[in-house]
């Protein structure tokens, strides 16, 4: 009897290690080809091919990346990489956020059953809206424009979604405090909904960023001249000359993910603040 | 200066539920008046009319001699504290408290004078640079009113204010809300489902039911002459006991008689009772009208019911006994002292002069 | 058969917060037990403990005589009945009420028995087969606690069962979970921050405060004699007035002097003042222990104490009056009729033999 | 005075009007790409290059289907992608609830941080891990096989984190409820947190299916025997023989779309529900 809590105390300290293990095992699992990555791209050519492969390079070399630089034009693709994907984020932000505090808040016949239907969308295939959308664009007169690839990424009827589900939980009380305290509706958007939203703001802005950052057929179709090419599509092009070449493939690959990790650091308070929340707290 | 008429005020929501109809009632200047009664009655909704976050679907409402049926809420001068305080979370407790003045271009000495005076006025001064996260809900509803007083509305609006803070604090907020309704001298419109709220706070109460307001009166009478039996038994706890009864008339005296009672009644004092002769009628006892023959004060073995204690919840001060008479279920209310078990039979007086009569069908009281 | 006996019983959380500390306590079989504190006090921690909710950090907890500490929620047979009653919503009323009978592998007919038996008792036979968001507040309560019937349990556990309802509902409630109480013969342990409940519902109250346990007594020594100035300040509504003086002796008596006023006490009736003599103290009284001199039965002009009243709370049967003795704010209790305004002067006597006196320092009562 | 609430009254149906327009602006250019996309599909082949192009076929005509049938072995793809989008969705349901479940209600030191960390590898792009995944299944002797395609498919950060927000919207009082009834830890996963997730599970398993239906890279890498392929795969294959047969390929498209149409008619009430609801209600 008077085992028992030693006992228990065993048990929980078991219990507790099984969970950690399978916390790193996961963590490894996820974070592997990310290492595996940084790691081809710092092999020697001959390292790359080495059996069994390895995961530390021998003689680990920047070659890969003096390469990259030469052979692409690596800053002008960052820089098209960069307009693009910040536009996007910022835009996207505004309308997808007054979008869904719109569908969460206000009152319209067949609110939901539209939502539904923008839902509905999502089901088609990318590739099949691109043919049309590109037929649009280049009516107006918007392939190779930033401005192209920027209104065709803006609206997200994912990120209309998240907002909405986090504005729910935002009690109407205080919309209506804020219309009493004599907000416009505009005000109370722009004073009282959007600083609430800053968590699943930070969480939607870093996926329209990847996404954004990392999109590679749609900047394919739309910027057809090299000086235009995303980060991605010059990299693609890179590929498609030097198939093989895993190390160089590796080290734009690196290059390419470095921007969306530092986004990811920057706004990683806020994240962790949005996924521990599920809503407002008090 | 600020009075606030309803004229024929109907709010019928889609779908044709009721939010209230007919009201008709004017709220004087600087009279703190109380919208009281279950929930769903349209007390709620009556509130939100005058803050205009509810439209009005028929009839007038006026504050200060204006029609302001269409006057959107920031245009009507007018402050409100909501249940749940409602205060904005990513603002500390002095932006709180300024957001309304800041929106409408105050001077910043002027936002700073102000929010200073309310915070001393509600003792929060120190808290002014907390997120309202940080505070207690009695702090929160400080801010809360903070807010409301730094606007200086014509009208000030009440939403349950109290009902999510525990019973001591309750009880310390609501006469802390009573001397600065005194203070302010503004009209202040409060509800509340709870009717010891209504009765400590109130100059005058309106109590409704299902969308409709059954009386308005001030306390007292309230509590004296209810209108009806739903105001009788809504207002006052424990509750007013009803018993079903019969009338018979008898040469001098009236015969009420119910299950396993029957007390008889001076015929000039309940002339009224007159035209209920040989009728069912619902009488009507509060337990502090019931009292124990042992402890009255003139000993008499007329009109004594006997009753059977089923439980006693002794509060201290007061002792509440649940007691049966025949197949009619009555509460007792009587000193501490007095205890008793179940099971014991009391013999009990009703005095007659706290009696009250209600007819069955309409439910009105009969005077 | 099923007494609950806490021995040292500590829960201390990560990071050094007290959830409860030194609880010692012997909970009899059958016995309606209830803890009360305000918020943040440990009543609920140390309840959850009982279910095996939360994991004890010291001590032994004995449910019928046998150490449960390391035993799992679902082996101890106890049942809970939840504050937002924790009804699974996507079950009928019936399948809740049936849910750990089944997973307990009862016969069928033996789960239709006891959920069809709880039904009838509670009055909630015609919900059976509606589902939770179709119910009220008041008929959710009732499917908690049959819920929790149905398992006939050993204990059971009740966690501010009544405080999401309104205050009418919450009045019949009490009396509705007494009479269970009484009718189903099962230890009880009742967690609530509301003294009333407390008071009216409990065989035995153990009050609370920051983890520890204060006094463990019944409702009506808990009430007349206090242990401490928490406990006499915590139990009663209106609170118990404290009033900071100073004891001087003087001949035969002593005499208490405080801001603006002073009263002579008789030296014998108070002997276990003797060591206090010259010293600050603090008097206690509560509010229907001061009676204005007017309504004194035997009018005297000694220990008269002069007050000014601030404002008043109408109940309708009795009225609360607030008033200044000195700098002294207090409450008094008196009936209904009489009615006073703002700045009135009255003349109050404090019945002797209900003062309470506390140690200013351990704030204990001095007996 | 006493025009006002006329005024007012056409102020609404103004406001009315604005919004209703905005949404049918809005629909039309969600579904518009759809039914380019069938109309394409059933033009002649003069008419899909007829200036300016039709929106209702001249002619419509169904060749284009028919010929899908004779060049594609059809059928075939059409079990393969059924296969593998129905094995992901079930196991994805099952392993993201369980694992949403325990981020949101399981205590265990540093849980919101790996979760975060989680999210993160959402920031690497497909491409990166693609090629370790690849020579791991290779490894295994997994290529080829629906499993290799089913095992990769089913962990979804994204699916975790929807479970996750919403079960954090359960009150713990109904786990604990469930504890002390009798429930074992597994029963109460089973018993009350699944059946409550059913809205955000429906929303979860169309956008898996969704997802796994419509893949394309990952399918065309893993199955390398044309018996294998599933419909994009086999899609994509016909579109490289007949890369300007605009009609065909559409064709090909509307049937790939058709069966993820009817998933979400089938399941649009969960989804409506789901929808509506941020969370649990009372």
């Amino acid at each position: 009897m008077n085992n028992k809590p030693k006992d228990y105390l065993m048990e929980y300290r078991l219990k507790k290690c099984i969970v950690y293990t399978l916390l790193i095992v996961g963590l490894i699992i996820t974070l592997a080809p990310f290492f595996w990555m940084l790691s081809t791209s710092l092999k020697t050519r001959a390292g790359i091919f080495t059996m069994p492969p390895q995961w530390i390079p021998d003689e680990p070399t920047l070659m890969h990346y003096g390469r990259l630089f030469d052979e692409v034009d690596f800053l002008r693709s960052f820089l098209n990489s960069t307009i693009v994907a910040i536009s996007v984020t910022v835009l996207g932000l505004f309308f997808n956020s007054l979008a869904g505090y719109a569908f969460a808040k206000y009152r319209f016949p067949g609110r939901d059953r539209i939502f539904a239907i923008l839902i509905l969308s999502l089901m088609v295939p990318g590739q099949v809206t691109m043919m049309p959308v590109f037929l649009i664009l280049r009516s107006v007169g918007l392939i190779n424009t930033y401005l192209g690839l920027i209104i065709t990424g803006t609206i997200s009827v994912f990120g209309i979604f998240l907002v909405r589900q986090f504005v729910q939980t935002i009690p109407n009380d205080l919309i209506e405090a804020a219309r009493i305290d004599g907000c416009s509706e505009f005000g109370i958007y722009l004073k009282v909904i959007l600083p609430l939203c800053k968590p699943v703001l930070a969480t939607l802005g870093i996926f329209t960023f990847m996404a954004s950052w990392n999109e590679f057929l749609w900047p394919l179709i739309v910027m057809v001249r090299e000086e235009m090419y995303t980060l991605p599509v010059a990299l693609a092009a890179l590929e498609g000359q030097y198939a093989t070449d895993y190390g160089l493939v590796m080290a734009g690959a690196v290059v390419v993910v470095i921007p969306v990790i530092i986004v990811f650091l920057l706004a990683q308070k806020y994240i962790i603040e949005g996924i521990s929340t599920t809503g407002l707290k008090g | 200066m600020a009075d606030v008429v309803f004229e024929n005020v109907s709010k019928i929501y889609n779908g044709g539920v009721i939010g209230c109809k007919d009201i008709n009632l004017e709220i004087r200047d600087k009279e703190f008046c109380i919208l009281v009664g279950p929930s769903g009655c349209g007390k709620s909704t009556t509130l939100r009319t005058i803050a205009g976050l509810e439209e009005i679907t028929e009839g007038n409402l006026k504050v200060d001699n204006e029609i302001v049926n269409n006057i959107p809420p920031k245009d009507r001068d007018i402050a409100m504290v909501f249940q749940n305080y409602a205060l904005y979370p990513h603002m500390k407790v002095a932006d709180n408290m300024a957001f309304g003045l800041k929106l409408r271009k105050y001077p910043k000495e002027e936002i700073n004078k102000r929010v200073d005076e309310a915070a001393r006025i509600l003792g929060i001064t120190k808290l002014l640079d907390r997120r309202p996260k940080q505070l207690s809900g009695g702090q929160r509803q400080r801010v809360a009113l903070g807010r409301a007083i730094v606007r200086k509305p014509k009208v000030f609006l009440f939403d349950e204010p109290l009902s999510n803070l525990d019973a001591k604090l309750r009880v310390q907020m609501r006469v802390e809300i009573k001397k600065l309704s005194s203070k302010l001298q503004t009209t202040m419109i409060y509800v509340t489902h709870d009717q010891v709220e209504a009765m400590t706070m109130g100059d005058r109460i309106v109590v409704m039911k299902d969308g409709f307001i059954q009386q308005v009166d001030d306390p007292i009478k309230l509590y004296n002459e209810p209108k009806n039996k739903f105001v009788a038994g809504f207002i006052g706890s424990p509750s007013m006991n009803f018993i079903d009864a019969e009338i018979t008339s008898e040469s001098e005296k009236y015969q009420i008689k119910g299950d396993s009672f029957n007390i008889s009644l001076n015929k000039k004092a309940f002339d009224f009772l007159q035209k209920y002769n040989g009728k069912n009628i619902i009488i009507g006892i509060r337990p502090e009208d019931i009292i124990d023959r042992v402890y009255a004060k003139v000993s008499t073995s007329k009109n004594v019911v006997r009753a059977e204690v089923i439980t006693e919840e002794p509060m201290g001060s007061e002792n509440y006994i649940h007691a049966n008479i025949g197949s009619n279920k009555i509460i007792m209310k009587t000193k501490g002292s007095n205890r008793v078990s179940m099971g014991d039979e009391l013999e009990l007086i009703f005095k007659p002069e706290q009696l009250h009569f209600f007819d069955v069908k309409t439910e009105e009281r009969i005077t």
